[in-house]
């Protein structure tokens, strides 16, 4: 999806000389990925994985033209890179990283809105898996071969899960345009509404996956945003049938604190948005599959 | 993170909101004592344990003499309470707080959390205070008044002022109350809470606006940067599971079904137990080893499974990314020459290397039964159990 | 002008109840103003000057359908005064108060981003006169009398010296749409270019007369703007040509402290936006008078 | 509101800016103690007045030995100090300010105040420490850098790191930089400060990261909520005259020429010095006495320009809009009842009832000029000048 990555987007690595930065770097690399260097403030000037680092994402951006950037720093740090990020010039930045404070998360989007729409960084995560658009790019920590190139956009809170969508996609040989994980925090940079909305728009795709769980109010707002506004069929699993009531299950994000936050009844609302449900996650699928073939 | 009442009541009164005088007590000597320096004539005994609904429960005991609260403090300490949020296990009365009794004439509800929505803090009050707030949310939703907070500039007087003027509280006392609220505001966003939850919030005969009752939970991933709340942390209040889990930095929650399950990835993990139940099984856990799945996790998270009376049967589901089937797999040898399991256990490994993951466990001498997608897994797991 | 203030306008006394609050408001309903009510929190029920008197603005927008305050509270309330007339949906309000800190300006106009245009308060103010439509209605505290109605739009920070140039007008038989007291703080809710691009849009407004002072950078801004995207023809005065560098001037916003903030440097700059300049403070009305016969 | 550099330097380093060790002194006796108890072998004896540029006008002075530092406070205690800034009569010295001396490898710029287009607060910084902003500008405008905060969210770190590589501080000192500009930043809003100047911001040959001189002024209207930072006004540094009027609530500017004014509204009073320019004077004040013109202003307005020994004529200026010209005439001739004015006094009244205001002053015994416009007010000032 061009909106977010293609082929062309120039790569940075925030946190870039540490292992985790080091290894995903050189893994995103390998899967074709055009990263142009990092960031490692104090180590500007210097060379790592035989691409430059610098100082600033400032000076990454005017030296590089970087438009992308995936942050592997420490929680502590996460909000002040991605805002740094945002001031640069970044237009999709991907935060990994698990562990961000709330409080931190409200304000990086709060310091967002002085931007305008169209200059506003794509905020991915955090605590997510990243982007990839199969055979174009990948800007996250994924494992790249289990994807197809295809026509299918897949969205999802968890990693894993969103690996076991496309691994059974794979295996019914349907391939994926691209793949988002929005991340499994109460707050995320990009809701399902966000993301949903831009597969709508892009060419690339015909049909959404929508992986979502238990806990807040993203599936039932992007549920509502398709039934007035999407013509392309959505698909969507919500995992945690069976989650007790008030128990935050491994997500930060997945607790079920109010009316409709619950599995059985997001499932209910987004069926009556006109929404594809897949009973379980072993169908997803064969959901997607049956789909296609009635479109 | 939960604290208990006597802390969060601490905390809100160093942000300005008026509560009784009280103290900590971890003996019924103390007790006494503590009534004496408190003074008055009326006591409030109340068992410090992580649950609302502690009156119910006979965690709280009015007392008209010193004598009585040191035996109420007798009665309560080392007991293990039942609420309707602890669960059928309890939770142990380590700590006491005495407390001067209020004359209520008003109780009011006031509480304050995250808007996932409109991702901004909200402010929560309504005039029945006592209840919970789902059950004024049920029974009198017409009394519930909200304000959404624009975290940029704080909660603003006139906000608060709004509230006060909602619920109905008399001119004279308004400015106090606005106070309150903005106190508890800034308690709430400069701690990194979660969640701050007064109630009831009182107005005594004597015309003082009083926190009686009162929690607060903070964000786990902000404690690096509060040390002085995540002192406050008091681990005899939470399961020793979950606390060997967290410590551990595995994600583990205990349930009540017989089949324990170990995952990588908190979706996965989610999806996994919804198809035990599918398969007509119930999960004794949840757990999320991390996406990494690595093999120090592995042995950890064996260890934590087994730990569990209840569980019958364990399901490994694995899906191998970055990280690969065949180290996981040695992982998962390597942990079983450590860990003894002494119940059927079930491995669906999935993803990067998959063949030669499977190939390892065969190869090895585990005694194990392979599955390969996440329904089948499911079904073996359940099937296992029935044998 | 309509967009500001009319006829219909309903208004409300924010500290109604107050000295300050009670005077002016009589003189408004003496003009003629469409006062509706005032907010004094705790008196919430109780009459003053036979209209009712309420302890929210919300509370007052709800009964009375008000959409245009004005606030009489002291400088240490005002910017919660402000905040609180914006989220009950007030559409204009004037602050006359004088002394409010500058950082608590800053913090209402950020408060303020959360609204978008169309559902934006507009703030007029502080530390100024208010606005009057002669004729139609006056949220201010001027003297209603020396403005004749007509079709010259004031816009200026200085109270005293924006009736000079009504007084000037009406001598020489011209009359005023509007006028607009923006104030003399360093920051304030409406600047030059704000008002400058509401007249321009007023069919009631033929030509604006901006009477600006040292100090800042909103009447080279009105400037600009109105080289850009103004037809109606703009004269504009500048007070303080003797006034020395880096003191202040009495408004706590008159102090030149930067390149173009002198009023010598002013004028030059508005020359060249191609508006009129009236060359001393007693020629505003003849100034003016020469442009609408060139019309 | 302007305060001491050492003032200054005491609240920056409560935000955790680093300063080097000194003490206040108000005699040499003391002087020389303080410099024993700092220690060291050098001292920079510094006064203290409202101004920058001390050096050259002899207001530093490097000592090497505790006796030296006695003789240079001697040398500069109730002496008055005229630089670039304080105007010909200067400022007199009350207070010594004694340091350690510095060994700098570097001086920098940063200075933080409000940015008046964009509604928020703007750092600069540059390379040429030592030398004013006004030089930098003028001189090396490609050595400064900018960073607008969002006052939202605060001053970020990031943007800190900016300014400190922009610096080209060297990368061991870019934390300590970067917790330096912070610190800044957080005084400067945290105080409702309108101006926070370090400069130099030096580091040390020891790698130290130190405020060597440092300025702030703080907003008048805000004092009200910030009573630790009014206590530090000091009026000895301010104009007697200007000090008698804001004790007063009018607004004064002390002049250089000769005619003196009355006048409500600070533009009609801007506007009226133009006119008193153009008809060739020269003003010897701008004096607001308040939109209302009260009688009890204007009494005091009167005295306050009598007090100034170059003013030759008094043009009063009183455009009446609520208050009516009746009442401001009353005003007058009340006030000069009470003052003795023995220069020619010219009297503008406009607005509202100005013919019964001209009316009263004609048929009060009082001596004066009556104007009609302001131009005609500016002449008749002028030509009494030169009577």
């Amino acid at each position: 999806m061009t909106v977010l990555i293609d082929k062309k987007s120039k790569i940075i690595i925030q946190g870039f000389t540490g292992k985790m930065g080091t290894f995903h770097a050189d893994e995103m690399i390998k899967y074709g990925s055009n990263v142009v260097g990092g960031v490692t403030p104090g180590k500007g000037g210097s060379k790592h994985l035989n691409l430059p680092v610098f100082n600033t994402v400032k000076d990454a951006v005017s030296e590089t033209g970087a438009d992308a950037s995936i942050l592997f720093v420490p929680p502590a740090f996460a909000a002040d890179s991605a805002m740094e990020a945002a001031d640069a010039g970044i237009k999709t930045c991907v935060a990994i990283v698990d562990g961000i404070p709330s409080h931190d998360m409200i304000r990086i989007k709060r310091y967002m809105r002085r931007y305008t729409k169209s200059s506003k960084m794509t905020l991915v995560g955090p605590n997510c898996a990243g982007i990839i658009s199969p055979g174009k790019s990948m800007l996250g920590i994924m494992p790249g071969h289990i994807y197809k190139e295809g026509r299918i956009g897949i969205i999802s809170r968890s990693g894993t899960l969103g690996y076991e969508a496309a691994q059974q996609l794979k295996n019914l040989n349907i391939g994926v345009s691209t793949s988002v994980g929005i991340g499994g925090d109460p707050i995320n940079g990009s809701s399902f509404r966000d993301i949903i909305e831009k597969f709508e728009t892009d060419n690339e795709t015909d049909a959404i996956l929508m992986i979502g769980e238990i806990g807040g109010p993203q599936e039932v707002a992007a549920g509502e945003f398709a039934k007035e506004n999407m013509k392309k069929p959505v698909i969507a699993y919500i995992a945690g049938l069976t989650a007790p009531k008030g128990r935050v299950m491994g997500h930060a994000g997945a607790i079920v604190s109010a009316y409709g936050e619950s599995a059985i009844e997001k499932v209910e609302i987004l069926k009556e948005c006109g929404i594809t449900i897949s009973k379980n996650p072993s169908v997803m699928g064969d959901t997607v599959k049956a789909v296609l073939e009635k479109m | 993170m939960d604290i208990h009442e006597y802390q969060a009541k601490k905390i809100l009164s160093d942000f300005g909101v008026t509560i009784p005088r009280g103290g900590i007590v971890y003996s019924p000597e103390n007790a006494e004592n503590k009534a004496r320096e408190i003074g008055g004539s009326r006591w409030v005994v109340k068992a410090q344990i992580h649950s609302g609904a502690r009156g119910k429960a006979g965690g709280i005991i009015v007392c008209d003499s010193p004598l009585e609260v040191a035996q109420a403090t007798d009665k309560l300490l080392g007991k293990k309470l039942v609420t309707n949020q602890t669960g059928p296990e309890g939770k142990i009365v380590n700590r006491i707080y005495i407390e001067e009794a209020t004359d209520i004439e008003r109780e009011l509800y006031l509480g304050l959390v995250f808007d996932r929505s409109s991702e901004s803090i909200m402010v929560v009050a309504s005039t029945e205070g006592g209840m919970s707030v789902e059950e004024i949310s049920k029974e009198k939703p017409e009394t519930i008044i909200r304000s959404k907070i624009e975290v940029a500039v704080g909660m603003q007087s006139f906000q608060a002022r709004e509230l006060a003027f909602g619920l109905g509280i008399e001119p004279d006392l308004i400015r106090r109350a606005s106070e309150t609220i903005v106190g508890c505001y800034k308690a709430f966003s400069e701690l990194d809470a979660t969640m701050v939850e007064v109630n009831p919030l009182v107005i005594s005969k004597q015309k003082q606006i009083l926190a009686l009752d009162c929690k607060m939970s903070f964000d786990n991933n902000a404690m690096f940067r509060r040390n002085q709340v995540s002192e406050l942390r008091d681990k005899t209040q939470e399961d020793s599971k979950e606390v060997f889990a967290s410590d551990r930095g595995l994600n583990y929650v205990s349930l009540d079904g017989n089949i324990g399950n170990i995952i990588n990835g908190a979706g996965l993990a989610m999806a996994s137990m919804d198809m035990i139940k599918l398969a007509g099984g119930s999960p004794a856990n949840f757990l999320d080893v991390g996406g990494g799945a690595t093999p120090e996790k592995i042995v950890k998270a064996f260890k934590l499974v087994t730990m569990d009376e209840k569980v019958k049967v364990i399901l490994v589901n694995i899906f191998a990314g970055i990280n690969r089937c065949d180290w996981v797999a040695e992982g998962i040898v390597e942990a079983l020459k450590k860990i003894e399991v002494n119940v059927p256990l079930v491995i669906r490994l999935a993803g990067t290397n998959v063949e030669k993951g499977n190939q390892i466990l065969k190869e090895s001498k585990i005694n194990y039964i392979e599955a390969n997608t996440l329904e089948d897994a499911a079904n073996k797991a359940v099937a296992a159990l029935n044998k």
